[in-house]
């Protein structure tokens, strides 16, 4: 007997189930023996879903478990166990005594994209997008008592919600020209030529452009990830992002049939403007999150590349490049926890002399730095030079070139905190400190790079394997 | 026919008229009762569209739940501050300008569009058929959707409390 | 009255509440401009379902409302304590983070 | 049969062993004296193994491949012995020879270290000699080129704390360097028409008419530079007057014997490409005239010593160019290899009152002739042969290049020449007699040098003698050219009314020497400034290379790398205004989204359409 | 195949075994940090030597061949082999990285960090020279280039350049003369010309219609005119710009000039040669008519390189700026060798790449060691270094006579091939700008050699002395090396030459 299509959903649902009547249980003050619950369901989860295998399309075939959605679900458990464990060492008060609420939270939004994964319906992808949107909302602002937290809530929200109307207008176009919800019947509609159809996909792309952060839908970004917290930053700005590109396959490729290349012009133009805007608004920041944002908002172009080459190879380097993102920007995110933990301050000066006062922490941030720029022998340089591949192998020279020579930009602010770390004196000499949970985080997320960096062949083949049948 | 076509072109005027109300007066509380207007009038539209059961959810979720809930949240924050709640807009010529270049954007494709035109009848035993589908093919959507909620009043509620 | 019609009065809704989104500088108003799109897509589903003879867009309207609903209520609770933290709700005036 | 090649190999051999063993084994450079042994056993060795040569009349040619290519060696190196190069052998390793016995006296005072390397420095020059003498090709006689101007450049600046030294090392190499690179260019193209370096295959296409005739001019005439560079010639002489600051006996071996005389070497080894382009021969003879003339008269006018000589040597080295210019190419390598010997002679004479007096300037010396009998015995000898009065070397050298100057018809050049001797015989007695005549002015006790330096003097003068005597009962050696029966009085009577003038000037005084400048003027003035042309190059260097220079490291530093940084400073400035779109306000960020899907629609009807 | 031994992977990644072992087990032992790399580096030196003398040049083409997928799908192998001109290269590199283990015997600070990055750099370096698949050298040419990022952001030195002229805002806003600065814009910019690599391999790759990278496929493969014209320009532009292609080579002054003395040694002595390298093997070999396209490009920057570069070289007061302007001035002589697509000229570009890299190397070694005692660069202020430390200044002589072209240095032998290239090439004036440069060289060198060994001492300095101990190992190597090369260029030129006339056979020339 194969397992249902739903065992991961249902799997967190009753987990989320778990930790909220815990929670109502619970009379402590502390409450983060809840994250701990949450981290070991997910982590549970993660395990399983290493277990699956392709099933058939369920609910008339508005829910599939292909490869490719258990490929990213993959991705969105592991992702957000790391989050969820890099969180856990957090100290301000909303976090111990709302550490259901805020795990709860969490949980639904990850239900969200696994449910978005799946989705090949627009109703069904709509509510479940919105499923993972609404609760990072709240989270963002989770820090209620903080001036920029809160803000940070407020502009996410806006952008957020002003995205999935204008995202949903756009659907209505599309159901309205299909006549029907289901995805299937809007690459039918597309494939006749059908106006409206075009235009409901241009138009939604607001909503998947908000999610991804491209230019210039990007601007909740830097702001989000400065005031938010930390853990919970480093899993915003990998794991929704993830499920977003996801969503973008299932519409945009899956949708629209063979007609793809359509999209083309439009994902490279976006792709450069999005690289170009990225990387030359990282160059002055001094706040590292910040500086961080807009760097993963440059990635998200290098991932557009990829979508420009529309082709199974391109979507298959997205997956990858998303896996390699997912390890190297967490952990660096991570890295920054610590640091900013330890001398409270955001400021890139907080990295002076780290490669003296703990070189075992310096490298690691070396390292997630140049998976990031795209250095040989980690993640980050396969990721991007698959992509490049795929968007050469359409005769993207230009475009190729366009990312290529940008992530020697991307390299410059990526190597003044190098140098920050290698180079100048340390301020004091006492080595910071990290939490272990945090620690165990960022170990995880080398781990992935390195060994990622090193054998990238596993993935790459999954995902070609797994992308193969979206054309 | 021509029931339908005079009671839309009322409906549309009066939900046009309440739309920029909405947008342009300077009173919160004024905004938030056109909003009524408008909404109120939107369920007008679905009844031309022979959709009584959307009508009705139309008034009863939308008209009267999002705007009582806004009405609250504007008398919490105006408590708060303690004076009345004006809104004034900013570059209200860009903001034109851009909303006018989307609209002009979608009608440039509407006007492609092929002409469609409705069956005879609408969907007969409608709120039935919604009913069905509901707990049928949708029953996965609507469970998140309730997931969804859970999710929204749990984030509404962690910010509302003062307590802590 | 033809579909067009009525594409074309959500598309000025539409276009309305993206105006009012864009102008509105009290956190509130720029909510009222998103209900106003989401009413132009609700008239958007609704038509297409009349004219199309396909239910899913009445239970697609049916969820884009609660969901609205949710939304709205997330939203003015993130509105409400932005009001406790920075006494006022003025979205120009909440430029802390920038750059 | 193997002799052949080994005899010539192990004169080129020993001075590079002795090289490498001073190089490489420091502890032995450090003996200095001890240095100097090793190189005069060396240098020894390969004067008897020349001698050897010389006197068999070897002819031998070796070749052995360097540069391999494809389809036969590109390059190849070995040895040519013909009686050209083995009489050069001979003069080079015995004047080595001699100097470096006589250095071992003359630079006692040096310390240890650096004798040593002023021994191994003579060692490599050696080598350097005798295998651009005994090169069978182009590139072989380039690069042995080029390790002379080497040797001359470290010699020269032996004194390498000397700013003087120093300035002059450093301007002879670059002046060599600059008629070189016509000589490298030269040969590049003559190996570019013919494809190859070797002299024997050049000159059997040049028999046969198998070199092509364009660019042959332009060829030669390159090739030519590098002798007008290495020999002094008109207007890249100025050099060798400069490189007296090196001691006296390297002035002696490469300043006056050998080194420079390889440009007129040159000229002769390859006579049969330069008869090819009489355009070319024109010129070498005009300009070897005109510098014969020109350093004459510089020398007239020069107080110090070495300089005399230098300007001198530069007036020989003319002589020996118009000849092989005009087609006398043996009369002036007669000349050379005399010249060589009394050259020589003269030069460490010089270095032996230099030694004895502690000065170069002829003005402060006086009377050595009773203090140093030796000396200016050998002095004079040297003197009049350089003068060119029988029997001695010089004048039946002198007389050789005339008489074919004047077979050749060249009239105006024979004038010139003539003017030269007349001039040479006025300046060199000038010396002498303000050297060894007069009252004596230098202070402290001046006396002979020390047997080590004599000897080679008195061998060198024995030397001149001897050949002198040779010709003088032997005759002519040289029938292609036949002197009318009136030349020999005449460059008698030119030798000896320049020593009358002389000696009327400086010995009599019956002639003011500041009238007669009065008389002269223009020209006394212009030869006391060296015609200007030292200043001329100074300029040049100063204003064009060097201000030249500055202008391009300005540009690059400035502008090609300002263009670099401005790049990057726009790029960080385009970031730090790009961010300011992000103001922080909502419905900013509204505007981004609505923006963003103008710009998807509007990008997608201009691209898919 | 005799050798089973893989003698290539063990040449390349020995190193990389040194940094790990460095890194791991030599904390706080600065002296076992050293033997372990002299150990490594040395073990790839005598493997060189071995490969160098077991080269069958009667076979030719590539041999010590090495092979396995790295990534199959995409066409990805591991694939070594060399032939006459990388094992020369790899010869140099071995020649230079030992020499620089022993030049910076003396560096104190966080050796044991500097140790692992010099040695992880020079796999790197080896890398590309062995690879035989265009992707795995774009790897190792990427790892070749970043920790000089490090290497002279922590052991570099700051030196003096006024932000002056139309552009000196500019000039103030980046930060010009501090070493990091050098570093930032050393490592950019060549990564900015390696993104111009990956797009040309890439436009191979998708051209070729294959699914490998191998250079032995694309050899076989002849691509469209058009194509191979854009592909040979972006390839001469990404290559070109580690080479010091005017006007692409402002990096280079800057990072020499403050890089550590090993790093400069291996970055002016071997990665510029990778440059040139990459050019005439990727470029040339696989796209041979875009060559003959654009040689005259390639020849006319070549030129602008050489006078450009030896007058910039006399204009500079800093002597490691001189030296660094030198390499500009004979990358030139490099390119322009390359360029004349004859035998003498490739055979001289290639034998220039490995004699500069000798000399230049020694350079570095020699201005570092003075650097050390004097701790100044500036070139005025000196004089008479000649009476404390004869040593240096005759090694440097013999460096300067070898960079001047001076016979029986290797220097001459490559400037003298060149020549006869460029004049049996297809635009003959290239012999002049040639010719102009190496006298232009012998004129700056000289007045450096000069005015600091030679004249009264400088009342700036005292107590200053010569090498010592280690040092002198490199420095008498180097020279020995030069010295033996200029006299007897056969050995290398023999083995370049088997593969230089394969790769001109199949150009198109007329």
């Amino acid at each position: 007997m194969t397992a249902s299509p739903f065992v991961l959903e249902i799997g967190l649902a009753a987990l989320f189930l778990i930790v909220f009547f815990a929670n109502l249980a619970t009379t402590r003050a502390d409450r983060r023996h809840l994250g701990w619950l949450a981290f070991f369901g997910v982590a549970a989860l993660t395990v399983v879903s290493m277990t699956l295998a392709p099933t058939a399309p369920a609910l008339g075939g508005a829910f599939v478990l292909d490869g490719l959605a258990i490929f990213a679900k993959r991705l969105f458990l592991a992702a957000t166990a790391i989050g969820i464990l890099s969180g856990l060492a957090a100290p301000e008060t909303p976090f111990l005594r709302r550490s259901g609420e805020y795990h709860l939270l969490m949980l639904s939004s990850l239900l969200g994209m696994l449910v978005l994964a799946s989705a090949r319906d627009l109703i069904l992808l709509f509510v479940a997008f919105e499923l993972m949107s609404l609760p990072l909302y709240a989270l963002a602002g989770f820090l209620k008592r903080d001036e920029a937290s809160v803000e940070a809530a407020l502009k996410f929200f806006l952008v957020g919600s002003v995205s999935s109307a204008i995202m949903v207008y756009g659907l209505s176009f599309v159901y309205g020209a299909a006549r029907t919800t289901s995805l299937t019947g809007t690459a039918k509609a597309f494939a006749a030529g059908e106006p409206l159809v075009t235009l409901g996909l241009l138009i939604a792309f607001a909503g998947f452009g908000f999610k991804i952060a491209a230019f210039p839908f990007h601007m909740w970004v830097p702001d989000t990830y400065e005031a938010a917290s930390t853990p919970f930053v480093a899993w915003l700005s990998v794991a929704p992002k993830a499920a977003g590109f996801v969503a973008l396959f299932r519409v945009y490729f899956e949708g629209v049939g063979e007609r793809v290349v359509y999209w083309l012009p439009v994902m490279a133009a976006l792709a450069t403007i999005t690289i170009l805007a990225g990387n030359l608004m990282a160059l002055p920041q001094q706040n590292v999150k910040r500086l961080l944002a807009y760097s993963g908002i440059a990635h998200i172009g290098y991932l557009l590349v990829g979508l420009a080459a529309a082709s199974a190879a391109g979507t298959a380097m997205v997956l990858f490049y998303l896996v390699a993102y997912v390890f190297g920007n967490m952990g660096a995110f991570l890295v920054v926890e610590a640091v900013t933990r330890s001398e409270g301050s955001e400021h890139v000066s907080a990295f002076r002399g780290l490669a003296q006062r703990s070189p075992l922490l310096a490298l690691a941030m070396l390292l997630f730095l140049l998976s990031l720029g795209g250095i040989p022998f980690v993640a980050g340089f396969w990721a991007k030079l698959y992509v490049f591949w795929a968007a050469a192998q359409q005769g993207l020279y230009w475009l190729v070139l366009v990312g290529a020579v940008l992530t020697v930009v991307a390299l410059f602010y990526y190597l003044l905190i190098a140098k920050r770390m290698y180079i100048e004196p340390p301020d004091r000499p006492a080595p910071v400190l990290v939490a272990p949970t945090l620690a165990v985080s960022v170990v995880l997320c080398l781990i992935g790079i390195v060994a990622l960096g090193v054998w990238p062949k596993g993935v790459v083949m999954a995902a070609l394997r797994v992308a193969a049948p979206l054309f | 026919m021509i029931v339908e076509t005079v009671g839309f072109a009322v409906v549309a005027v009066v939900l046009l008229a309440s739309s920029l109300a909405v947008v342009l007066t300077k009173n919160l509380f004024h905004a938030v009762l056109y909003l009524a207007a408008a909404l109120v009038s939107t369920a007008g539209i679905f009844l031309l569209l022979a959709s009584p059961f959307l009508f009705a959810v139309q008034l009863l979720l939308y008209a009267g739940g999002v705007v009582t809930i806004v009405v609250f949240a504007i008398m919490l924050t105006e408590r708060l501050v303690g004076e009345r709640i004006a809104q004034t807009s900013r570059d209200i010529v860009n903001g034109a300008i851009v909303a006018a270049a989307v609209l002009v954007a979608v009608i440039g494709f509407l006007v492609q569009a092929p002409a469609m035109t409705p069956p005879a009848t609408a969907v007969a035993e409608q709120t039935v058929a919604i009913g069905k589908a509901l707990v049928g093919p949708f029953a996965v959507p609507l469970e998140l959707l309730g997931l969804l909620l859970v999710a929204a009043l749990l984030g509404a509620v962690y910010f509302a409390r003062a307590e802590d | 009255m033809g579909l067009h019609a009525y594409l074309t009065l959500s598309a000025l809704v539409f276009a309305i509440g993206l105006f009012g989104v864009l102008t509105r500088r009290n956190a509130i108003g720029i909510l009222l401009g998103i209900e106003l799109m989401l009413n132009a897509v609700n008239i958007n589903l609704v038509a297409f379902s009349r004219f199309t003879g396909d239910l899913g867009g009445l239970v697609f309207s049916l969820f884009t409302i609660s969901i609205t609903v949710a939304e709205v209520a997330l939203g003015l609770a993130i509105v409400i304590v932005i009001f406790r933290v920075r006494k006022t709700v003025e979205a120009d005036r909440l430029d802390l983070l920038r750059g | 049969m193997r002799i052949l090649v080994w005899l010539p190999l192990l004169v080129l051999g020993l001075p590079f062993a002795s090289f490498l063993l001073l190089a490489v084994v420091p502890p032995l450079r450090r003996t200095g004296r001890g240095a100097g042994v090793i190189s005069i056993l060396a240098i020894a060795g390969a004067f008897l193994g020349a001698l050897g040569v010389w006197t068999q009349g070897f002819r031998t040619e070796s070749r052995w491949e360097w540069i391999p290519a494809d389809g036969g060696p590109m390059a190849t190196v070995g040895i040519l012995v013909d009686p050209l190069s083995a009489a050069m052998l001979a003069l080079i390793t015995l004047v080595s020879l001699l100097v470096q016995v006589y250095s071992l006296d003359y630079l006692h005072d040096e310390p240890a270290r650096g004798l040593g390397r002023y021994y191994a420095y003579h060692s490599l020059f050696a080598f350097s000699m005798l295998g651009l003498v005994l090169s069978p090709t182009f590139l072989q006689m380039f690069i042995f080129w080029e390790l002379v101007g080497l040797c001359s450049y470290l010699l020269i600046g032996y004194w390498y704390d000397r700013p003087a030294a120093a300035r002059a090392a450093v301007k002879a190499f670059w002046v060599t360097k600059l008629g070189d690179v016509g000589f490298v260019v030269g040969i590049v193209m003559l190996w570019g028409t013919t494809g190859t370096f070797d002299f024997t295959t050049l000159f059997a296409m040049a028999r046969e008419n198998q070199i092509p005739a364009e660019g042959l001019t332009l060829t030669l005439f390159l090739i030519y530079l590098g002798a007008v560079g290495k020999s002094a010639q008109f207007p890249l002489h100025v050099w060798l007057p400069d490189a007296m600051e090196g001691p006296t006996p390297v002035s002696a071996l490469i300043h006056a014997a050998t080194m420079v005389t390889a440009g007129v070497f040159l000229v002769t080894r390859a006579q049969p490409l330069f008869l090819l382009a009489p355009d070319v021969m024109g010129i070498i003879a005009a300009v070897g005239a005109f510098t014969a003339l020109l350093a004459a008269s510089m020398a007239c006018v020069e107080t110090d010593i070495k300089r005399v000589l230098a300007y001198s040597t530069v007036s020989q080295l003319g002589y020996m160019m118009t000849a092989a210019g005009l087609a006398a190419a043996a009369a002036g390598f007669f000349h050379l290899l005399t010249h060589g010997v009394f050259k020589a002679l003269l030069f460490l004479g010089a270095g032996a009152v230099i030694h004895a007096v502690g000065t170069n300037d002829m003005f402060r010396m006086g009377g050595l002739g009773r203090a140093m009998p030796q000396t200016a015995i050998v002095f004079i000898v040297g003197t009049l042969a350089l003068a060119g009065v029988p029997p001695l070397a010089g004048f039946f050298s002198k007389e050789a290049i005339l008489a074919g100057v004047w077979q050749h018809g060249a009239t105006t050049l024979f004038v010139i020449l003539a003017l030269t001797a007349f001039l040479t015989a006025f300046y060199m007695f000038r010396a002498v007699f303000l050297v060894f005549f007069g009252r004596a002015h230098a202070a402290g006790h001046p006396h002979d040098a020390p047997w080590l330096m004599r000897g080679p003097l008195w061998i060198l003068a024995i030397l001149t003698v001897a050949i002198g005597l040779r010709y003088a009962i032997g005759g002519h050696g040289d029938d292609a050219h036949p002197a009318p029966g009136w030349l020999a009085p005449f460059s008698v009577v030119l030798a000896l009314s320049g020593i009358a003038l002389a000696w009327a000037m400086y010995q009599r005084g019956a002639i003011e020497p500041a009238a007669l400048s009065r008389a002269l003027r223009p020209i006394d003035f212009m030869a006391r400034r060296r015609y200007g042309l030292d200043a001329l190059y100074g300029g040049l260097y100063q204003a064009f290379i060097l201000g030249f220079s500055g202008l391009i490291g300005w540009i690059d530093r400035y502008f090609v790398d300002g263009i670099l940084n401005v790049l990057s400073a726009w790029t960080l400035r385009g970031g730090d205004g790009l961010r300011r779109i992000q103001t922080g306000r909502a419905q900013d960020y509204l505007y981004g989204v609505a923006f963003g899907v103008l710009l998807v629609v509007v990008w997608f009807h201009w691209w898919a359409q | 195949m005799t050798y089973t031994l893989p003698i290539l992977s063990l040449i390349t990644w020995m190193p990389f075994i040194g940094a790990l072992l460095v890194m791991f087990t030599a904390r706080h032992r600065p002296l076992a940090v050293r033997l372990i790399s002299l150990a490594t580096t040395g073990v790839s030196t005598v493997l060189s030597v071995v490969a160098y003398v077991a080269y069958d040049s009667e076979a030719a083409g590539f041999q010590f061949y090495e092979k396995f997928a790295l990534v199959p799908p995409l066409g990805i192998n591991y694939e070594l082999g060399v032939d006459g001109m990388s094992l020369l290269m790899v010869l140099l590199t071995s020649i230079i990285i030992t020499a620089g283990v022993f030049a910076s015997w003396t560096v104190q600070v966080r050796s044991q960090e500097f140790y692992a990055l010099l040695l992880a750099l020079v796999t790197g370096v080896y890398g590309v020279f062995c690879s035989l698949d265009l992707f795995v050298l774009f790897l190792f040419y990427e790892l070749a280039v970043l920790p000089m990022y490090l290497l002279i952001g922590i052991w570099g030195s700051t030196g003096e350049v006024r932000p002056r002229g139309i552009f000196a805002w500019a000039f103030r806003e980046t930060g010009v003369g501090t070493k990091e600065y050098a570093a930032m814009k050393l490592t950019l910019y060549l990564l900015f010309g390696s993104a111009f690599i990956l797009v040309g391999i890439f436009a191979l790759w998708v051209e070729a219609g294959q699914s490998s990278f191998s250079f032995l496929a694309f050899e076989a493969t002849s691509f469209e005119p058009g194509v191979q014209r854009w592909v040979f320009f972006v390839f001469y532009v990404g290559f070109g710009i580690l080479a010091g292609i005017w006007p692409l080579h402002t990096w280079s002054p800057d990072g020499h000039a403050s890089a550590p003395t090993a790093v400069s040694m291996l970055h002016a002595g071997v990665l510029m040669k990778l440059g040139a390298y990459g050019v005439v093997r990727v470029g040339m070999g696989l796209l041979p008519e875009g060559a003959v396209d654009l040689a005259w490009l390639v020849g006319t920057i070549a030129c602008i390189n050489v006078v450009y570069g030896a007058l910039s070289a006399m204009a500079q007061t800093d002597l490691k700026y001189v030296i660094a302007y030198s390499s500009v001035s004979h990358m030139g002589l490099v390119m322009l060798g390359a360029a004349t697509l004859t035998e003498a000229g490739l055979n001289g570009s290639v034998f220039q790449m490995f004699a500069h890299g000798v000399m230049t190397g020694l350079f570095f070694a020699l201005v570092g060691l003075v650097y050390e005692k004097t701790h100044s660069r500036d070139i005025p202020k000196m004089g008479g270094f000649g009476r404390v430390m004869p040593g240096i200044a005759t090694a440097f002589t013999i460096g300067g006579l070898s960079s001047l072209g001076l016979p029986a240095t290797s220097g001459f032998v490559a400037e003298i091939l060149t020549f006869m290239g460029a004049w049996r090439s297809d635009h003959r004036w290239w012999l002049i700008p040639a010719v102009v440069g190496t006298f232009l060289t012998a004129i700056y060198v000289l007045r450096v050699v000069k005015q600091i060994f030679w004249g009264p001492p400088s009342p700036h300095f005292h107590h200053l002395e010569d090498a010592r101990g280690p040092e002198w190992v490199a420095v008498v190597a180097l020279t020995i090396i030069i010295v033996f090369f200029g006299m007897v260029p056969g050995i290398a030129i023999g083995l370049v030459d088997t593969a230089t006339v394969p790769l001109l056979a199949r150009l198109p020339l007329p």
